[in-house]
């Protein structure tokens, strides 16, 4: 299988629900990445969700989302009609809940593929199965692998953990992603010490060793890069060591066109 | 895949924007900006987030006044409180300062469909947003009381022009330096009642929006309240500005502030989590 | 055995010999952390060493020090004439060597105590002892621990990851480390791709939560945080989390009287 | 532990500097800066390290002249080439603007004992650091040779001034557009020839340092070269500006550019590596 992802994709949690974004970037044939969607809906923290650091952001947002049902019927047909290359961001407590996610996912219409949420800063507060180990988050891919049409992309998306990042990339590789994303937040501390995970320009260093290690280890793994990419600069920095595609977040908080910007840009290229 | 022109006249704009005119108003300082194509959509209770240099989150300032500008076209008002590093370095721009301005955002203030009387209270540089919904309402042909607060004269946002804007306007003090010594809380019962208003309106501090909606509720008055919940974008994209509430339905959630809000109705806002 | 190491200490590799920071700050009393010092002299690396990131630095000086013999005989005493209180970061390649060196260490006059370094961001690149796993890190502080004066802190300086660094604090702990020092940079990339390590504002929420982690598991454990530290603000972060002292690195190179006037302000608090 | 004053007159300072002019000259940007204390410590061949907004490294800047100014006391002159972001910035500020400012540092040029014949040879900004040099030596009633050189016209410093430096000058502009069209390395022999130069001083591109070393050696002259390494404190603290140089003991070493130099011999730095 190739995989066509277009070299710029909107990174999970910070394209709202697609609506938001419609006013700033023409979302057809955009690959956007929704939250996180989980089974139940779930409310989201209720207090400070994102500060302001040097160079970016700590958020412990929560996952708030509507829950399965309710985002199949309302949110991915409003980005289906809007042309968007949907990838559904999944999480779970369970490896059950992941099969099913995963399962009912492929029955819904314009589900271009999923990714696997494996990688958030701070399981435990979110109630999401562990993976601690390369060899868990490997479990919940080949779960929701198995569920999912073989000839539609599953992404795993990993901590930008430097000492693990290489094994499970490998070890989510073999259970049957697609592509690997380098990464989630990098796990971090609000100022008043609640859990949380740092994310913009502050990470991209983290996120570049990441992909450098990862890329030269394991050639033949498609990686997509994600983290503090802001400007076409810091997008072909990341193309250029090796990913096939940057996903970008925490800048569309900063500047809602860089999506269409950034693409605009590195389409001038080829 | 390209930035778009929005193409609906309800849908915010990200423009290239310039300070046109910087002057300090008591404690505050007053900017007009230039950003092409946003006064247009423009509705009362909309704010725009602005980019301050060398942060990555924005900061949200409400619309004070659209202005009409020979050189520039229509520009708009907003009243900085220098207080963190972003408001600083704003109130520290000169005449000329590009700056990225994304809006109007945010859902408006809901209008009576019948010209009634509104009760409008304000403290503090939150009291801004009113302004434009006073001219609205009066245009309206509804009866507009404008109570401003703040903790001293300073902190009280354009109260000559208030005077143009309203019916009848009562400012408070906390320090009684000018108008009424007090807070606002103790003078809502009063307000409420002569002012005879079947709406009312609050801006400023969560404190004065709570007291708002309880008073507003306690005597029939529908209310509205502009909420200001911190997030990073303003835009609607991170979830990051958790408003609690109680849905239609009686059942609590949590809204984004900036897209749910930051105008809600004041009896939906579960005032003891914020 | 109680340690008071002041509650500002000048991290390894940005005071320069001591002889640099004396314009900018008098020396006497002040925690000094030698950059980190290794058997033989070593020229450090020779392409671009630091470059500026969003929010920091990211480095790969390479060690560059005279080796042991030449410190004892020039830096050393020079410090001590200032009345710096002497901490010398060691690093090596064997456990051997890091016995050698605390055990020279132990008998030149003047060494306040040690600073072991074994949370390099690179240790291949720069012939390092490895340490990937805890105990790795636990055998260096206890082959160190043996040679040097119980009298005398032995401080272990970890990477802050957020994966690892409970149970390498404890390991060190219980190998003899008098405080644990969270942490030496975080490994990243320079833009173009060498490996490198991330300081500055950036890595403090990093830190933080690595101080906040290891502060709740390991209560019995003194922590010295080390990352971002730049105003009395930023240091009051780390101290009220649990910290016992903070180490002022990236912030010198800013602004060489950080450290003077961070020490100055917490000095007012008291 | 308090900030000390440096008590000895040779040890830089970090001081809250402001502009207090700003000019354009050609391609580049003439700053003149008040940091108080600084000018007295100069020496031909220091530098500063300036504080940019919003980036952590610092960035160094060599000095161009000492002025007096009535209003605040003596001030220094840099000349900056708005490229990158730190320069840009810095070339974009108004009087008035507040600079952390750290200096004089760096090894100065050495100075002939005798009243011998010098050539200094300047490429593009950095021929700024050769002027105070050129007046120390006529001081010492050495005979200056200068040759400035830059891509053109608007890339050159001071020429005006020049003339009033040196007993010769010599322009050299790549496109010919004022003085001989041509490159350093071309004129070398007939400048070192013609100024019978005993020590040759060297600022600008590594090329042209690495030239004028080579060309000196050739002709039995010493050399002294204004090195420019990258690195993000200038003060010696960090490590961070790698120099690979000779010993004088033939062993090669890597020193720090910012404190065993910015000014080496020419001899002892070994080009290949830079
Ligand atoms: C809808 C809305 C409208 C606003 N209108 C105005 C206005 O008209 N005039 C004005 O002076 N300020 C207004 N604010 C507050 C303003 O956005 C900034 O928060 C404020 O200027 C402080 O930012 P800072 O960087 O100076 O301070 P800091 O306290 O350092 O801000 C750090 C972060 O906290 C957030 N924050 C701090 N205080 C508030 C607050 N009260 N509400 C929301 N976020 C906050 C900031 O946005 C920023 O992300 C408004 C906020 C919202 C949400
Ligand atoms: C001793 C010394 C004296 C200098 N004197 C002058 C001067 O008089 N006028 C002037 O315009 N510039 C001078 N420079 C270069 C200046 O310090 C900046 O590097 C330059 O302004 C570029 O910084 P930037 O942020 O604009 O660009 P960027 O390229 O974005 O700089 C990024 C980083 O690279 C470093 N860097 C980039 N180019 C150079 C360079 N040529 N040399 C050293 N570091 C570099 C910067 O310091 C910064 O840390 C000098 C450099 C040194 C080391
Ligand atoms: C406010 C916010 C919400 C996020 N929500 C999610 C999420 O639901 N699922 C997920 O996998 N990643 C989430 N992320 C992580 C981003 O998708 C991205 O991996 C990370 O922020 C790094 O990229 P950036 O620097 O471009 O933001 C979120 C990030 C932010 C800032
Ligand atoms: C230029 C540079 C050189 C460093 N050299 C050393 C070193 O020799 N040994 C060491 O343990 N840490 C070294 N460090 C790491 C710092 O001591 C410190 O742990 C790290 O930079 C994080 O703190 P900061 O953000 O205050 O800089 C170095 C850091 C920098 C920036
Ligand atoms: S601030 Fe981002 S969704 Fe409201
Ligand atoms: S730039 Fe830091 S030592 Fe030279």
């Amino acid at each position: 299988m190739t995989i066509a992802l277009g070299p710029v994709m909107v990174a999970s949690g910070c394209g709202g629900t697609g609506r938001e974004l419609a006013p700033f970037l023409d979302l057809d044939g955009v690959a956007f990445v929704t939250r996180s969607v989980t089974l139940d809906a779930r409310q989201g923290a209720s207090g400070p969700r994102v500060v302001e650091v040097s160079g970016g952001l700590v958020n412990a947002v929560g996952l708030p989302n509507p829950g399965l049902e309710h985002f199949l019927a309302t949110e991915l047909p409003w980005l289906v009609r809007a042309g968007a290359r949907v990838f559904v961001s999944v999480a779970g407590s369970t490896l059950g809940e992941y099969a099913d996610l995963a399962r009912r996912l492929s029955r819904a219409p314009g589900v271009a593929g999923l990714e696997v949420n494996v990688g958030a800063p701070d399981e435990t507060g979110l109630d999401l199965f562990e993976v601690r180990e390369p060899y868990h988050a490997a479990s919940v891919v080949a779960a929701v692998r198995r569920e999912f049409p073989a000839d539609r992309p599953v992404l795993a998306k990993l901590r930008p953990d430097v000492s693990r990042v290489v094994e499970g990339a490998r070890a989510c590789h073999e259970a049957g992603a697609t592509a690997v994303v380098l990464g989630n937040t990098v796990p971090a501390a609000f100022p008043d010490g609640r859990p949380g995970g740092l994310s913009g320009p502050a990470v991209a260093p983290v996120v570049l060793r990441c992909l450098t290690e990862t890329a030269r280890s394991l050639p033949g793994v498609p990686l997509v890069a994600c983290g503090g990419v802001h400007d076409a600069a810091s997008a072909r920095l990341f193309l250029g060591a090796g990913a096939v595609a940057v996903q970008i977040g925490t800048a569309l908080l900063h500047d809602p066109t860089t999506v269409a910007r950034v693409a605009a840009e590195l389409g001038d290229d080829a | 895949m390209t930035a778009r022109a929005a193409t609906s006249a309800r849908e915010p704009l990200h423009v290239d924007g310039e300070v046109i005119a910087t002057k300090k108003a008591g404690a505050y300082r007053l900017l007009t900006i230039a950003a092409p194509g946003v006064p247009a959509r423009f509705r009362p209770g909309n704010f725009v987030a602005l980019t301050v240099a060398g942060h990555v989150a924005r900061r949200a300032f409400w619309i004070h006044r659209i202005k009409e500008s020979s050189a520039f076209g229509p520009t708009l008002d907003i009243v900085v409180e220098p207080r963190g590093p972003g408001s600083r370095w704003l109130a520290a721009q000169p005449t000329g300062t590009r700056l990225a301005v994304t809006g109007p955002l945010g859902r408006p203030f809901a209008l009576p469909k019948e010209p009634v009387s509104c009760l409008l209270v304000g403290e503090g540089y939150a009291a801004a947003v009113l302004f434009p919904l006073a001219e609205r309402l009066r245009e309206r042909d509804c009866a507009v009381t404008l109570a401003l607060a703040g903790m001293d004269e300073a902190h009280l946002v354009s109260t000559l022009e208030a005077r143009r804007s309203a019916r009848a306007v009562t400012v408070i003090t906390a320090d009684g330096s000018v108008g009424s010594r007090g807070t606002v809380g103790e003078q809502l019962p009063d307000l409420l009642r002569r002012s005879n208003a079947a709406v009312a309106y609050a801006a400023g501090p969560t404190a004065v929006l709570r007291d708002v909606a309880r008073a507003a509720e306690t005597c029939g008055a529908w209310s509205q309240a502009a909420v200001e919940v911190p997030g990073p974008c303003g835009t609607g994209l991170c979830h990051g500005c958790p408003l609690p509430v109680l849905g239609e339905d009686g059942v609590p959630r949590i809204v984004r502030a900036c897209t749910e809000g930051p105008v809600v109705r004041g009896d939906r806002v579960r005032w003891a989590e914020l």
